[in-house]
């Protein structure tokens, strides 16, 4: 239960995320591997501020911080994908083609 | 932290009480369902499609509004602990914070997200 | 085994779980059966133990009987009341008689099925997959690519337009005639987008011969005002016992069918308390609030409290020289929506019971047209209820699927009521 | 004691990252969705070891809300919403798994290389007191500024999705009255 | 209190308070029906449990056979969860840790989840329907739910259920925050989907999440339900009635008491008001009962200054 250890965790969760935000085609699920990166991020963030703050409340601040991220980027990232879907019929990365050049 | 042990252990107990009732229920009628046993019910004729599909729910836009909403909850937790010590600064802030949400709700109910088509 | 002894001595207290299939001519004795504590009619197969058919069905054959009987978990019985028994349902045990009867019947048979298992009535339908979809696909599912094939032996719904731009799926699912949720015998194929009832169409009726009640005697022969008043006030209570129990007040709905039970013109301060109960109960407030379903102009002609309800004025009653020594005046409520139709028949009950009380010997009708509760009877048109049966379609489409649900119980639709033998002026199936 | 939070650290972290993956391998949205709750509720369950009790009981309020919606979302625009066809929706494989490894053994040996100052948390602190006086102390700036971007996430959440606006669907011909005073 | 006694404790809580509330429903419902034989309902319960063990569970064709398994469970551990963040008397209590309400929050939002695997595993139309239902009245009802708790904590400056009940030693929650009580009433009906918010399991749609279910299925389906509405009981007794505060009586007996009263009243509730629509639901949570639980904050914030 030490520092590293929540570290190596935290960075495997990470790299989960990463895997999934790459490897999947539909925008929600690409949408849930950024969640993935972000629950990386908390377990850090609360891993340090328990390790190596010493109960510096601005570490817990930082969470909570992270955890509006999340929401805002959950949010914003659902409204994308009910737009596209309306306008283009699909919800693969692949159909915005138009968006390349 | 032993206190959560113990809540910890209390919803595994729930959770392994539920398991056993239904245990038992089979025990005393083992599971042997025919075809015609397993078609899922909708008045008296076999479906024709499976009941899973794009569920078009008309209340996204309230949805949404829940999570943007949901963080102000998160906020106000710490500060409703140590609403007494602080004095006045307190309501006057979470005030401000309040208002700037309610903009929004107020936005989202002129433009009727609550309502749906 | 001691546990099975032990649960099945509890369990013959428990009351009996019924799920009843009424055809033509059973519904009001079917229904007060709710007033039994032996008994309990459930919503639907899978919480039941026991199946009641009961009443007349058209050609013998009884829709949906064998899905539903199947549908019943082990151990289960069937029971065949004040009928033949048909080659579907062989081990179904026969019933004649009243209602004591038949709570005897149920109640033995529960405790035998509860004592031992083994005697519950095997599936009618054959152990077969209805679709071939086993080896079929990558995975041996029966799908194939992304939406299509028969996954697991089903289809998956197709997508379909919708007024809000997004286009999703439509499910094409047919809410058949014995659910809980609808009167007993209403088929109703329904498109559902989401929650939302795009489409409905009305199934095959099941109308059989025509009703032996006191309106369609009347019909043929004067009748006493004071016994039609009464019998229309008893209808509108057993209707408002149904609708009250579907808008989650099934106790106010038994008390409902207790008072209709046990009517007569001097309950009326009762009446006056279960509908002033019925008001604070918040109904016009919380469930019936949706505009939406109104019932109004030429298409109300005759339906009687659904067409009063939309502002019609239309009552056989007004030019009945009885009535009119009585003082009759029609009521008359102007939106014809849900909520306008339940607060219609609530004043009809008490106009109806003061005019039984006040009746004396007065007698009325007789002359081939009758104002009966669901609206005018002649003694060779249609039922109001097949004319309601047509307006439904167009009534239910782009309502959310509880509120189709309260307009429908609004209605007061009975399925199996007789077309009668002039069906061609009408053009009903 | 802590043998006993160190099997419970070790059994919440595996199950985080388990569930992680679940999440990308699993064909039903709904479960998709769940798994991730899942991942989430076990990472709370380590804050909670770590004596951010209020931090892990937080995390899984929220994503009780915030997951259900991700799953109403995921079955309504996915292809195959309830996994029925099992199918891949997966492209660049080879690319997305060695950019994860990689991300994972930096990360990871940053955690283990480098050296951190060993502060823990004094004893017999409460942590959600602290961070209330954060909040309406140094940091008061900082929560009044999410307080702003969460009212700009749902006025935009609001004009992206909801169809129809106060005075009409756009596409059909519906446009907000003129500003200009009337000519009376 | 050691893990096992507090399975104990909890356990015997609830299986006793579920079978109060069964026999309280069934005795408001003969009483509203008019009807007699009060007898019959501590009866009632025990023979329709020994019914249902005896009955066979079903399967539908192609379910989501673990969430389905899941979802009961789900609701089970929740209830018990919640139960242990409220102390019962003043030493007994299993988990009242400094975020009680927290804990509390977090097990009754997760209830929204256990409900919408539950109607969806069974792939079929009813309980798919009262799945989105349930998700709709989860929304709409989380946020004033959360508001109202918080704004008992406010005096009690802990958010600890114990420190809640300790702060209200003079005056009680329901008369210094008179707004809170009602609001949470309301909001706990739709957590506990009884009485007029009982859209996910309505009769207009035959059973919906449970039309699929039968035997020891639908048996802890029940007790599950029920159980939920005993732990929401509780923590209104708790936070807004003075938990085991009272003159006359011992502290637990006062615990059961309030607990059981409020229950009866949102039983009650359940037979003589009508089941809202989902429209209507949503309207009341987000623009009348958010801004009423937001006045509440701040009005009874205020007063404790």
């Amino acid at each position: 239960m030490s520092l590293e250890a929540l570290l190596v965790v935290s960075a495997a969760l990470f790299g989960v995320g990463v895997y999934g935000a790459l490897s999947q085609q539909s925008f929600v699920m690409i949408m849930m591997g950024l969640e993935l990166m972000l629950n990386g991020a908390i377990l850090a963030v609360v891993a340090f501020w328990w390790g190596s703050t010493g109960g510096n409340p601005e570490g817990q601040l930082l969470a909570v911080v992270v955890l509006a991220v999340m929401a805002i980027e959950a949010a914003i990232g659902f409204a994308l994908v009910a737009n596209v879907y309306r306008v283009r019929k699909a919800d693969i990365s692949e159909k915005l083609r138009r968006l390349r050049h | 932290m032993a206190l959560l042990g113990s809540a910890l252990a209390v919803f595994l107990a729930a959770v392994l009480a539920v398991g056993m009732t239904r245990w038992v229920g089979d025990v005393l009628n083992p599971l042997a369902l025919t075809v015609s046993e397993k078609v899922p019910f909708s008045g008296g004729s076999p479906p024709d499609f499976h009941a899973w599909n794009r569920f078009h729910i008309r209340w996204y836009t309230m949805a949404l509004l829940f999570l943007a909403f949901d963080m102000e909850m998160v906020f106000m937790y710490p500060w409703a602990v140590v609403f007494v010590r602080e004095g006045l600064i307190s309501p006057v802030e979470m005030l401000m914070f309040i208002l700037i949400l309610l903009v929004g709700i107020v936005y989202a109910w002129r433009e009727r997200g609550f309502e749906w088509a | 085994m001691g546990v099975r002894e032990a649960l099945a001595g509890l369990a013959r207290w428990s009351p009996v779980p019924v799920f009843p299939i009424v055809g033509g001519g059973a519904r009001d004795l079917v229904r007060d059966l709710r007033l039994r504590p032996e008994v309990e009619l459930v919503a639907t197969p899978r919480h039941a133990t026991l199946l009641l058919v009961a009443g007349r069905f058209p050609s013998g054959a009884i829709p949906g009987l064998a899905v539903v009987h199947d549908q019943i978990p082990v151990p289960r019985a069937t029971v065949r009341w004040n009928g033949e028994v048909s080659d579907e349902i062989s081990s179904a045990r026969l019933v004649g008689g009243d209602e004591e009867d038949l709570i005897a019947t149920l109640v033995a048979l529960h405790r035998e099925m509860m004592a031992d298992p083994s005697r519950s009535g095997p599936p009618i339908l054959p152990d077969v997959d209805a679709v071939e979809w086993r080896g079929v696909g990558p995975y041996g599912h029966g799908g194939k690519g992304m939406t299509g094939g028969t996954p697991y032996g089903r289809p998956l719904a197709e997508r379909a337009g919708d007024r809000d731009g997004i286009e999703l799926d439509q499910l094409p699912v047919t809410i058949g005639p014995w659910v809980g949720a609808l009167p007993w015998g209403l088929e109703l194929a329904v498109k559902l987008q989401g929650d939302l009832v795009q489409e409905v169409e009305v199934g095959p009726r099941l109308s059989t011969d025509p009703p032996t009640d006191v309106f369609s005697m009347a019909t043929r022969k004067p009748m006493t005002v004071a016994v039609l008043e009464l019998e229309r006030a008893r209808h509108h209570l057993r209707w408002l016992a149904d609708a009250l129990s579907i808008q989650g007040l099934s106790a106010l709905g038994l008390r409902a069918l207790r008072l209709g039970k046990i009517l007569t013109p001097h309950h009326q301060r009762e009446v006056r308390r279960l509908l002033a109960m019925v008001r604070r109960s918040g109904i016009f407030g919380l469930a019936l609030n949706r505009a939406g379903g109104e019932v109004t102009g030429s298409q109300a002609k005759g339906l009687g409290p659904v067409a009063r309800a939309g502002g019609v004025d239309d009552d056989a009653r007004r030019d009945e020289p009885a009535y009119r020594e009585l003082g009759f005046q029609t009521i008359l409520h102007q939106k014809g929506d849900a909520a306008a139709r339940w607060r219609q028949r609530m004043a009809e009950v008490t106009q109806s019971l003061d005019l039984s009380d006040r009746a004396g010997d007065r007698t009325a009708f007789g002359a081939g047209l009758v104002e009966g509760p669901r609206g005018r009877i002649t003694a060779n048109g249609p039922s109001p209820s097949v004319v309601v049966l047509d307006l439904l379609p167009q009534l239910l489409s782009g309502l959310e699927w509880g509120d189709a649900v309260s307009l429908v119980w609004s209605l007061d639709i009975d399925p199996t009521e007789s077309v009668e033998t002039h069906v061609d002026n009408r053009g009903a199936s | 004691m802590n043998l006993i939070s160190d099997i419970l650290f070790w059994v919440f972290s595996v199950a985080a990252v388990v569930t992680g993956l679940l999440v990308f391998i699993t064909d039903s949205m709904v479960r998709a969705a769940y798994w991730l709750m899942a991942s989430f509720v076990a990472v709370g369950g380590i804050l909670m070891i770590l004596d951010a009790q209020f931090l892990g009981l937080i995390l899984i309020l929220m994503m009780a809300g915030e997951m259900t919606i991700m799953a109403i979302f995921m079955v309504m625009f996915m292809m195959n919403p309830a996994g029925l066809n099992p199918m891949t929706m997966v492209h660049q494989h080879r690319t997305s798994i060695v950019a994860g490894a990689g991300a994972f053994v930096a990360l990871a040996a940053v955690g283990l290389l480098a050296e951190f100052p060993d502060r823990p948390v004094p004893p017999g602190v409460d942590p959600t007191v602290d961070l209330g006086v954060e909040l309406l102390g140094e940091s008061m700036l900082i929560f009044e500024s999410a307080g702003v971007a969460l009212l700009a996430v749902m006025i935009g959440a609001v004009a992206l999705v909801s169809k129809r606006g106060r005075y009409g669907i756009a596409e059909e011909g519906s446009e907000e009255p003129s500003l200009e005073m009337s000519e009376e | 209190m050691n893990p096992l006694v507090a399975v104990v404790l909890i356990g015997v809580v609830m299986v006793v308070s579920v079978y109060l509330v069964a026999v309280i429903d069934t005795a408001v419902e003969t009483r509203v029906s008019g009807g007699r034989g009060y007898a019959r309902a501590w009866l009632a319960p025990i023979s329709r449990a020994a019914r249902l063990a005896l009955q066979r569970r079903t399967v539908t064709e192609r379910p989501d056979a673990e969430a389905w398994v899941l979802g009961p469970a789900l609701l089970g551990g929740l209830a018990a969860v919640a139960l242990t963040s409220i102390p019962f008397a003043p030493g007994v209590d299993v988990a009242d840790i400094p975020a009680g309400i927290v804990l509390f929050g977090a097990a009754l939002l997760q209830v929204m989840v256990a409900v919408v695997l539950h109607g969806w595993g069974a792939n079929s139309v009813f309980p798919l329907l009262g799945a989105f239902r349930m998700a709709a009245v989860g929304l709409s009802m989380g946020i004033p739910f959360s508001l109202v708790l918080i704004t008992t904590a406010i005096p009690a400056e802990s958010l600890s259920v114990g420190a809640i009940i300790a702060s209200q030693e003079g005056v009680w929650n329901v008369l210094r925050q008179p707004i809170g009580l009602p609001v949470y009433l309301i909001t706990a009906l739709g957590f506990s989907f009884w009485g007029p918010l009982q859209l996910p399991d309505g009769a207009d749609l035959a059973g919906g999440t449970s039309a699929e279910i039968s035997g020891t299925a639908l048996l802890v389906w029940r007790i599950a339900r029920a159980s939920i509405l005993v732990s929401l009981a509780a923590m209104g007794a708790a936070a807004f009635l003075g938990g085991y505060l009272g003159p006359w009586l011992p502290g637990w007996l006062w615990m059961i008491v309030k607990t059981m009263g409020l229950a009866a009243l949102m039983i009650w509730s359940g037979h003589r008001i009508a089941r809202a629509r989902m429209e209507s639901v949503v309207l009341l949570g987000w623009t009348v009962l958010l801004p009423v639980a937001l006045v509440d904050v701040f009005v009874s914030g205020a007063l404790t200054l």
